[in-house]
């Protein structure tokens, strides 16, 4: 029994880097043919995870500089086992939905204090945009768990999947919820046109300024499990999980893309016109969701 | 556009030439040239397009002048004057035409008149640490500098040793 | 490790290394201009996996596009030494081999290979880009035989290199 | 021997303040060891209590009504929070205030607010309660204008609002005297359940308006930010960590000891899931975590920043215990003893960069993480605890809270506390940036590390951060006999966390933070197996190329949250504080205008007394006869 049970811990993050990281490579293919490019070839964001941690050349700023991408790339670790796959319970039983939300924090907090001890002010920048950001997409994202968990009547991710695995997913059940998630997803992926935090031109890639060599693989690494969390969360909470791993990676992709799409062709928003965006859109599609589901 | 002349010709101590038919030079002694270019300006020339000097080695003197243009009457005038060339000294325009401010600047660095009243006028612009003459005067052999400082590349047949392949 | 696995190593690392060039968006002289076009669908240098990075940390090639004049030189040091080991410096048009048309300027440096070590040159009064393409798939080659140690040369005689930077910069 | 031994317990405080005081006279040491002793012994003589149910001592009697000193679980727990941190305070402020003028009075001063609020704690009726209440507001009025000018200002504001809450506190008591005679809380609660609901609401509101001006509850709040940041370093944990800890205590004493759920519940009958009186405080509380954590975002000085934080996280307690449920209670109960640990840690750190570099404008600090470890690491415990993050315990507590008012579908409230909780990790982070990571300016360049003396508070507050976040059980043991003791079904738990059924999920901490570990661990091999990394100097930065120097101020820490700020300043227009000074204005025309009345010399008196006995004889002469 035991044998199974290292199999898991070693396994799923696994799994998860490896969906993880080949969403990215699509990514890249899809955002160079969009750009009517050829495009690298598709192991690219392996190469260049392998390329950075060869690095021979490193360096630091002092131990939160180390310790940021570590903390970050654990958190997203631990996050992994808090969200079902499919088939598989995992460790759902001790943290419910509103736990996650908490432990998803970790690694951006951890990325953070990171960049900050790299006392550079694009840094500094690029973690307060970064911030501000999150108090933006998080109002949505609060008001769409709370209908999810008013309507199942459990606060168990496990739970809720169940609940619509037969068909009935949230997403046909509760369609405004699930376009306020959407775009919530959106901004939690940092993708276009809310990445102020982390666009080139303005601030220098932003958190990332001063990261180069072991570091910056770790957050890519951190990136990838990222992606994978924030997609896996909304195909759990609002497409049913799935019963194999081809379904799940099927639901996963069609988000992705879609959310490609957007990212190729939008401009970027003003951090205060994002969150300004994000108070006013999604909340008010959330919030008919919500009065909707409080009212049945 | 002949009126304008006239009105230009008027103003004392100018002696204006036409160059062509929308550009006039204007000539003028060394202590009137500010005065100069406020009438100027009352005359509606309100843009200084640039302001320079040019090094006449030959009879020892700068020659200072301040490319203006009026928008009404859609003209070009380049007002003129000669100053000695040792310790030479302008006054600055900077208050009747803001934007001399910098070209002063770069007069004193690029050619050594120092120019009185500018408001940054002790700041370095360009260069740094130059040790050597204002590079853009007729006396400053600039061959001379660059074998002094800087190595060319020796063609590759001399090439001696192997470092720099 | 014994020399077997030493040598695969190095063999396996220079592989990846010349499949993900990172190139550092910082381009000194006229020749910037001839980038866009490489990078955007026409020639697409993704193809290769090179990236244009913004941070020196971040990068691997440093691209000295044009001519290189005194100020420039210093900012160009401090970049390349902020840039993390196996790095490259790629030297554009004929500026920096001999100063070109600025061989007689007093501000511009005559040969760029004096003050930090010159992986490649492209000749030409700013290459096309299809020259930058065969430029870069040379540096892919040079990286991939770890022919193009020019970062350890800069260790190695990093005094000689100082001398010379201290003789201009003063 | 029991009961005697809870007179001790009350009277060690003030013994010690005095013996301080005198010993003071002696010599400093003497001072400081008899300071320390006494709070120490407290401390101790607290665990004798552990547990026990209602020991009364009745010690004297007042117009006919018994004072009673009692204790049980919940002023045990609220007991361990005053004995713990004042206790830390006096030890912090051994080296802190050494330059600081009239010693002997500041520790005998530190001493009787310790004693006062314990009297609080252990009093067992409204006359005790309301004696040590207002001890503890003057005693604390002293310590805060110990700074110098800028604090007696501050202190002013803080009396005067203290002092209107205590006459409408003591309006209350003698509404309630008038009917039960006797004001020990068993009768006062008999009587207020005989009595008719418009008698009630009365003594609620004028009781409850005495307990929100300590609470600094919204719109009564506006002295709390300048008194704790006026404060002298050591005071103010005590002020943030403790004193509104009082207000959050006697909510609990009014909601669920004098009156009762059910009693609240048919006083006004509504649809709403709690009592509509508790309903209106929650509000109250979720409106002052929104906008006090908006505010913290937008402050320049590192202590008004925390200042603003204990607003809202304070709203946080009185949410919890406002929601009537159980779950939510406890959650209450929890999240005062955490904000009590991670508050004064904090303000412990900032003490001690205080104490170093002498300034705590945020824009000039920067880069102490090099020269001040340990304090980095308690702030950054601090900061994760009560960013609500989870391994430490500021998540057990949110996360109650969270549950209970899901429970309760009061779905609104809790939009306003998640919004306040992500907010937190602004306003943290923006703390923990502009003091300890960036560029050290080169005045600090020989900052050093505070005395061990001082380190002893932060060491003990972050093991009982980390303690409590872990193995939630150990606290919980205590909230939930105290829960049972004031009648309410104590919430299902465990040591580590709470099982499937005592909330809509469930929760083991210890899981998150193992699996958090043992990823760290395998991270951190991966990290050091790879190429090693030079240390840098902090000027070998990426600037574009440009050569950052000493002089350039390479660092962006002023208006971090300028952009945010856009979003928001509408909403600050007008403040609490406005609407105050407004009152003020209308008062001082109305008194000049009476001042014209009131002339002050004898003659118009005489005049105004002459001119009224002619109208009454009038008045009398005609009414009679038209009667």
């Amino acid at each position: 029994m035991v044998g199974k049970e290292i199999l898991i811990a070693i396994g799923i993050p696994l799994l998860a880097f490896s969906i993880g990281i080949s969403l990215m490579m699509f990514r890249r293919k899809i955002a160079a043919r969009i750009q009517r490019r050829y495009g690298p070839n598709f192991i690219q964001p392996l190469i260049d995870i392998f390329k950075l941690l060869a690095k021979k050349g490193n360096i630091t700023h002092g131990i939160m500089y180390d310790l940021g991408p570590i903390i970050a790339l654990a958190a997203s670790i631990t996050v992994v086992f808090f969200i079902p796959m499919p088939g598989m319970k995992l460790m759902t039983g001790s943290a419910d939905v509103i736990a996650l939300l908490y432990i998803m924090v970790i690694g951006s907090l951890a990325t953070a204090l990171g960049a900050g001890e790299s006392a550079n002010p694009n840094s500094s920048i690029g973690v307060a945009r970064a911030l501000t950001l999150m108090l933006g997409y998080d109002l949505p994202f609060v008001i769409v768990i709370i209908t999810l968990v008013l309507k199942y009547h459990t606060t168990n991710l496990y739970a809720i999947m169940q609940a619509q695995a037969g068909g009935s997913w949230a997403m046909w059940v509760l369609p405004l919820s699930a376009i306020a998630g959407i775009i919530v997803t959106y901004g939690a992926l940092g993708e276009h046109p809310f990445d102020a935090a982390v666009a080139p031109n303005e601030v220098a890639t932003g958190p990332m300024a001063e990261y180069g060599g072991k570091h910056l693989g770790l957050l890519m690494i951190n990136h990838a499990f990222h992606i994978y969390i924030e997609l896996a969360l909304f195909v759990d909470l609002f497409m049913g999980g799935a019963s194999n791993i081809f379904y799940f990676y099927a639901k996963m992709f069609v988000i992705f893309v879609l959310i490609i799409f957007f990212d190729e062709v939008l401009p970027r928003f003003r951090i205060d016109d994002a969150v300004r965006f994000y108070w006013r859109w999604p909340t008010i599609l959330a919030l008919i969701g919500l009065i909707i589901v409080l009212v049945k | 556009m002949k009126e304008i002349i006239e009105r230009v010709k008027r103003i004392s101590g100018a002696e204006v030439s036409v160059r062509r038919e929308n550009l006039i030079f204007v000539d003028v002694s060394r202590d009137k040239l500010i005065s100069m270019l406020y009438d100027m300006k009352l005359e509606g020339f309100n843009q200084l397009s640039i302001m320079s000097a040019v090094d006449r080695l030959e009879d020892n003197e700068f020659e200072i002048f301040y490319v203006l243009y009026n928008y009404r009457e859609k003209i070009n005038a380049v007002v003129r004057s000669r100053i000695e060339r040792e310790n030479a000294e302008i006054e600055t325009a900077e208050k009747i035409y803001p934007p001399a401010h910098t070209y002063e600047r770069e007069l004193t660095e690029m050619f050594g008149i120092k120019v009185l009243g500018n408001s940054e006028s002790g700041k370095p612009f360009i260069l740094e640490n130059w040790k050597d003459k204002p590079p853009m005067r007729k006396d400053f052999d600039s061959v001379r500098y660059v074998n002094s400082h800087y190595e060319f590349r020796h063609s590759a047949e001399e090439e001696t040793e192997g470092k720099n392949e | 490790m014994d020399k077997m696995t030493e040598e695969q190593y190095r063999a396996i690392s220079n592989m990846l290394r010349k499949r993900s060039l990172w190139m550092l968006h910082y381009c000194t002289g006229c020749g910037a201009m001839e980038l866009p076009p490489t990078m955007t669908s026409r020639y697409d240098m993704e193809r290769f996996g090179i990236v244009p990075y913004v941070t020196p940390r971040q990068a691997d090639i440093l691209l000295v596009t044009g001519y290189v004049n005194t100020k420039t030189l210093r900012r160009i040091v401090t970049v390349y030494e902020q840039m993390l080991d196996p790095k490259y410096v790629i030297g554009f048009g004929s500026c920096p081999i001999n100063g070109g048309v600025y061989w007689d300027s007093y501000s511009v440096i005559k040969q760029l290979d004096k003050y930090i070590p010159v992986d490649l040159y492209i000749a030409g009064c700013m290459p096309r880009p299809e020259a930058i393409i065969t430029a870069f798939r040379h540096l892919m080659d040079l990286v991939d035989k770890g022919k193009a140690d020019g970062y350890r040369r800069y260790k190695e005689n990093l005094d000689y290199y100082k001398k010379n930077q201290r003789k201009v910069l003063g | 021997m029991m009961n005697m031994s809870l007179g001790i317990l009350l009277a060690t405080p003030f013994i010690g303040g005095i013996l301080a005081y005198l010993g003071g006279k002696i010599h400093r040491w003497v001072r400081y060891t008899l300071a320390i002793l006494f709070s120490v012994l407290t401390f101790c003589e607290l665990f004798f209590y552990y547990g026990t149910e209602s020991a009364n001592l009745t010690w004297g009697k007042l117009f006919g009504s018994l004072l009673v000193l009692r204790i049980n679980n919940l002023s045990w727990l609220f007991a361990f929070i005053v004995t713990g941190i004042s206790m830390l305070v006096v030890i912090f402020s051994v080296n802190d205030m050494e330059e600081h003028k009239g010693l002997d009075f500041y520790y005998m001063e530190l001493l009787f607010v310790e004693g006062a609020m314990l009297g609080i704690v252990l009093a067992g009726d409204l006359i005790t309660f309301f004696m040590f209440w207002e001890m503890m507001s003057w005693t604390s009025y002293i310590l805060v204008i110990q700074n110098g000018e800028m604090s007696m200002k501050a202190g002013y504001k803080y009396i005067i609002m203290s002092i209107i809450g205590a006459y409408a506190m003591l309006a209350s008591l003698g509404m309630v005297f008038g009917k039960a005679h006797s004001l020990v809380f068993s009768n006062v609660a008999n009587a207020l359940a005989k009595s008719s609901p418009g008698f009630v609401i009365g003594f609620f509101v004028l009781f409850g308006a005495g307990l929100l001006v300590k609470a600094a509850i919204m719109p009564l709040h506006t002295w709390l930010p300048d008194a704790h940041s006026e404060a002298p370093s050591p005071v103010s944990p005590l002020l943030s960590g403790v004193l509104i800890k009082m207000g959050a205590y006697g909510l609990f004493v009014l909601f669920y000891g004098l009156l009762s759920v059910q009693l609240l519940g048919n006083l006004i009958p509504t649809i709403l899931p709690v009592p509509l009186l508790l309903y209106i405080v929650q509000w109250l509380a979720a409106i002052s975590i929104v906008l006090a954590t908006f505010l913290a975002i937008m402050q320049e000085d590192a202590k008004r920043l925390l200042a603003y934080s204990s607003i809202s996280q304070i709203g946080y307690v009185v949410l919890g215990i406002a929601t009537g449920s159980s779950l939510g209670i406890a959650g209450g109960l929890f999240h005062a003893l955490n904000h009590a640990i991670f508050k004064s840690l904090l303000f412990f750190a900032i003490g001690a960069v205080i104490y170093r570099t002498g300034t705590r404008n945020m824009s000039e600090l920067g880069g102490l993480i090099k020269k001040m470890p340990i304090t980095f690491t308690g702030a950054l415990i601090g900061i994760v605890a009560l960013a609500g993050v989870p391994p430490l315990n500021g998540f057990v507590s949110k996360w109650m809270i969270y549950e209970a008012l899901l429970q309760k579908k009061e779905v609104f409230l809790l939009i306003f506390a998640f919004v306040g909780s992500t907010g937190a990790f602004l306003y943290l982070y923006r703390f923990i940036h502009s003091v300890f990571l960036g560029q050290l300016p080169e005045k600090y360049e020989n900052v050093r590390e505070v005395p061990f003396l001082m380190q002893i508070p932060i060491w003990i507050l972050s093991i009982l951060a980390v303690l409590f976040g872990v193995f939630p059980g150990i606290p919980m043991k205590v909230i939930s006999k105290a829960e049972a003791f004031f009648g309410i079904t104590p919430v299902k738990y465990n040591l580590y966390g709470f099982p499937q059924g005592s909330a809509m999920g469930a929760l083991k901490v210890i899981n998150i933070s193992s699996v958090l570990v043992t990823a760290l661990i395998v991270v951190l091999v991966l990290f050091y197996t790879l190429p090693k990394s030079k240390k840098l100097s902090q000027y070998d930065t990426y600037a574009a190329g440009q050569i950052v120097t000493p002089e350039t101020k390479y660092n962006y820490s002023y208006g971090f949250y300028m952009s945010f700020g856009r979003v928001v300043n509408p909403v600050f227009k007008w403040s609490a504080d406005k609407i105050y000074n407004a009152w003020a204005r209308a008062l001082k025309v109305f008194g000049d205008y009476m001042r014209r009345v009131y002339t002050g010399n004898l003659e118009t008196y005489g005049s105004y007394i002459v001119v009224l006995l002619t109208i009454v004889a009038f008045v009398i002469l005609i009414g009679g006869r038209l009667w």
